[in-house]
């Protein structure tokens, strides 16, 4: 069995959810790592954008910012910022949407902007960013984070980005559509119950038993009838994050999970 | 006009003032320039407010920031924003936070001179709970209800680009950001370049122009005025220094020693590019030219 | 794609159809392809009209006509279309008015998915009193009140443009007009070019590109499509032909052998421009090339 | 005296309104003729912009439509229609308007829309374009149009362009800003009374008598307490005219007042 970190278990997860033609909303590190491997191994007409508004990017090396130069040159388009929230995003043209936090709860909710009490933070986060508005507004969103108590608490300490709220139909009565697809932790894959909207634990990462996994999530889990354990990535998709897209090991080496 | 006399001109203590440019073209030069004139309860409003905006929360400029992500992209947190946020140092900061689609739609109805403008994001987040400029409007056309962000009048916007003309017709490539609308929503409009050129340039190719000189109060030539940060077509972003940040500012001293030796230790841009003249090599850019196009009739 | 394709497939009877293009590039080929495909019951959308819908409304192909100016540009009146409105020649025509900025900001709407726009606009004008669509809001940040106009939604538009690449990667310089808007709020756009490129055309200055492939359904190469109109850099606009479709257009008669000789006449605009290959040459743009830039890092 | 056609006087008498550091909203005809002379004569850093979204044009020949080409090469700036009128227009960026329409009635309201009834036109026109929203957003407006009872009747058949309605404070009780300042016509000037804001006739064109002018509008017309004579075009004015703007006389021959 090929020799592999967790970050390159959830990259390769990851990629498996996007196919030719998405047109995928990117962020920094796993995100932009699961595009770009999607891209070179099955999903050649992928596109992507990032919120800085570079559109059918092909970066040369690996962007250390949503706003890296190398996200513009020989990219499709490149466009205000006012046209990538309005029309792309709000115009309804992103497939998938990529976003991270420091909390996501039971009902896929995610907080990015504070731990404690938002007027006596107890930890300041940096916030929404375009990440309300992805959550919102995106069809589909591909959550990863990493599985504790402290990162996956029953309620976030406050709701940034919308998943179903307080789980049911609450988020399709407020008017929006889409809404989080999957999560993809360091310790496995949930997806959301169809009719609760509830987070259910769908695979376990090879090496993780369920009993480790429920002492790392802040709320009973339920889990899906049959448990999988997630496929490991291949020897190929190893050698494409580690040769051509993070030969520095900036994502995958510093932040392994 | 000198950054020195641009920035002592129409930079104002207690004014509102928006320095933009999504990871491209954030202008630093002027943000140091205000730092060493010392302005004082400044509202900063900016998408990221990034290392220009931690700079002069920790210099003491700042009273207020309205923003919608705060943090070191790629790295981590803001210290100083933080230290400010949580502990009042060096002293209390007020918030008042937005989305990036909200900040640009605040921004777009500034530049529109209308009151607000709607959008469908909003629904089921907690922002709406702890800022009360977010209100909702009824469609006349249909039962929908749609959140509202009000209109942002900054007093003075200040922008970076890579080249204008002496009159401040402004042309940039690469990432637009929000520079345009923020212009257009305010009082006055500083410009700072990286070569003014002759208006011949700027007329061969006129669809590059963002920013008309009919709203711009001053154009500083500027060359490097935008590293730590990029410019298209001129210098790479200097990502060493952004990670060098985060130890750099996680405590005052530290962050106090950088801003004596290079703010407060240097009179202007031009001597900070001096004292860095290796990185700035290091950082300029390779040439990918543009196929031409042709305006003839 | 050809645009017999181009138009038998996504160009549908009954169809909410805009043909798009501020005085620089319209679409003229298309509008001839959907007169000699015999389009019936179309509502046309457009701020200006124009020969092109003109020639639609004679042909018959039109229901209703969604405009803001309705003029043969530095002539005079469309008469057509004054047939069509005062004596119901060839059928009666509905129309519903709005202004230039009422029918951008309609487009805006739509290509943002918003049901409405607001604008400090209509006050006192009777254009409100006609036309039921003009609806107020009062905002939720004063006790103003303003006008709307609703979004619109096409089935399908179709823009001329100098270049794209076989994916619709289009690219466009000289007047920008509402392309951008329309095609974004359209289910189907269709792109034609006076020249089909490379990606690596496109990717060299990606600034340029205004409508991305992933929203259009056909690009058609089209060399000359948009004569009478003009295209920056390849041909000037033929003032000549506005002035005389006064004439051709005075009478229905005229008008029809207009349209036998150069729409049903013709099998495609292959064939119309050998037929006026003279007039072609005649108004060759001259070559003003623009100052490249460098987008490397 | 130099010879003169009565477009020549009315074009260099819209030409004075301008002056350097003006940003003016250009249409076709005598308003474009106006403004390139003023250009030429007095008003070098004047800006001129048209709707098609050509800022700080430098046509090299006539331009016979709002969007000629010649309108774009050279030019300063050329922007999307909707920056014309969100961020130039409504943003208080334009300083003057020119319009001119079939009808203009005591008030300064413009009927560029039908003569007759709205549903039963006896005549449609063109309608509105640009015209509604330069009425209502640029700071001023300047009028042109020929001087007859059919043109300048009591009360327009249709209001296009909203001048001062039915005269006093209503423009201002709308929320309107701006609003017209000068009415040039073929026989003579007009401003409007400040208190009323109902036209009042400051200036006769040479060779024009107050009676002719009474004859020819329609409504018993207010005068100014001293009227003037409306200067004649200087010979360079005319020159400027004939030789470099107008050289086939497109506008000024074929429609010589």
């Amino acid at each position: 069995m090929a020799d592999y970190t967790t970050s390159e278990l959830m990259v390769s997860r990851a990629a498996k959810e996007l196919k030719s033609g998405d047109v995928v909303f990117v962020g920094i590190g796993v995100p932009s790592l699961a595009v770009n491997l999607a891209y070179r191994m099955h999903a050649k007409d992928l596109c992507m954008i990032y919120e800085s508004g570079a559109v059918g990017c092909v970066p040369t090396r690996l962007p250390i910012s949503i706003g890296d130069p190398c996200l513009v040159t020989g990219s499709l388009a490149v466009v205000p910022m006012l046209d990538v929230f309005n029309l792309y995003l709000q115009g309804g043209k992103i497939d998938v949407g990529f976003l991270g936090g420091a909390q996501v709860d039971r009902f896929g909710n995610i907080n990015s902007t504070v731990i404690g009490d938002y007027r006596k933070p107890k930890v300041r986060l940096p916030g929404s960013g375009g990440a309300c508005e992805i959550a919102a507004l995106a069809k589909r969103v591909v959550i990863t984070i990493s599985n504790s108590k402290r990162t996956l608490p029953e309620k976030v300490d406050f709701v940034t980005s919308p998943g179903y709220l307080r789980g049911g139909r609450e988020r399709e009565a407020l008017g929006l559509q889409g809404g989080p697809d999957l999560v993809i932790t360091d310790m496995g894959v949930y997806h959301f119950d169809p009719q609760t909207r509830e987070l259910v634990l769908e695979s376990l990462h090879p090496g993780i038993t369920l009993e480790t996994i429920r002492d790392n999530t802040g709320w009973p889990l339920k889990t899906a009838p049959t448990l999988k354990e997630t496929p490991e990535p291949s020897a190929e998709e190893i050698r494409i994050v580690r040769d051509e897209l993070d030969p520095q090991g900036i994502f995958l080496r510093s932040r392994a999970g | 006009m000198t950054m020195k006399d641009a920035v002592g001109r129409f930079v104002r203590d207690g004014d509102l003032v928006v320095m933009e440019g999504f990871t491209h073209l954030i202008p630093f030069a002027a943000g140091h320039e205000i730092i060493r004139q010392k302005r004082r309860d400044l509202t900063l409003a900016r998408l990221t407010p990034d290392l220009i905006y931690d700079q002069l929360i920790a210099a003491g400029c700042v009273k207020k920031m309205i923003f919608s992500w705060a943090g070191n992209p790629g790295v981590g947190p803001l210290h100083a924003f933080r230290r400010a946020v949580e502990k009042g140092i060096p002293q209390p900061l007020e918030i008042e936070e937005y989305t990036h689609f909200g900040m640009v739609l605040r921004f777009m109805a500034g530049a529109s001179n209308l009151p607000f403008l709607p959008t469908r994001n909003y629904p089921g987040t907690d922002l709406t709970t702890v800022n009360p400029n977010f209100r909702k409007v009824r469609s006349p056309y249909s039962d929908e209800e749609l959140w509202c962000v009000p209109a942002l009048f900054p007093d003075v916007t200040i922008v970076h680009a890579q080249r204008a003309d002496e009159d401040g017709n402004t042309q940039v490539w690469g990432l637009y950001g929000v520079q345009k609308e923020a212009a257009f929503a305010s009082k006055r409009v500083i410009v700072t370049v990286e070569e003014i050129v002759p208006a011949k340039v700027i007329r061969s190719d006129p669809n590059r122009t963002i920013i008309p000189g009919m709203i711009v109060s001053a154009v500083v030539p500027e060359p490097f005025g935008a590293h730590p940060s990029f410019v298209q077509g001129a210098y790479d972003r200097d990502n060493d220094f952004y990670v060098e940040w985060d130890t750099v500012s996680k405590d005052e001293a530290g962050l106090k020693k950088y801003l004596d030796e290079w703010v407060h230790g240097v009179p202007d841009r031009a001597a900070y590019t001096k004292k860095m003249q290796d990185r700035r090599e290091a950082l300029e850019a390779d040439r990918q030219m543009c196929e031409p196009v042709n305006y003839g009739f």
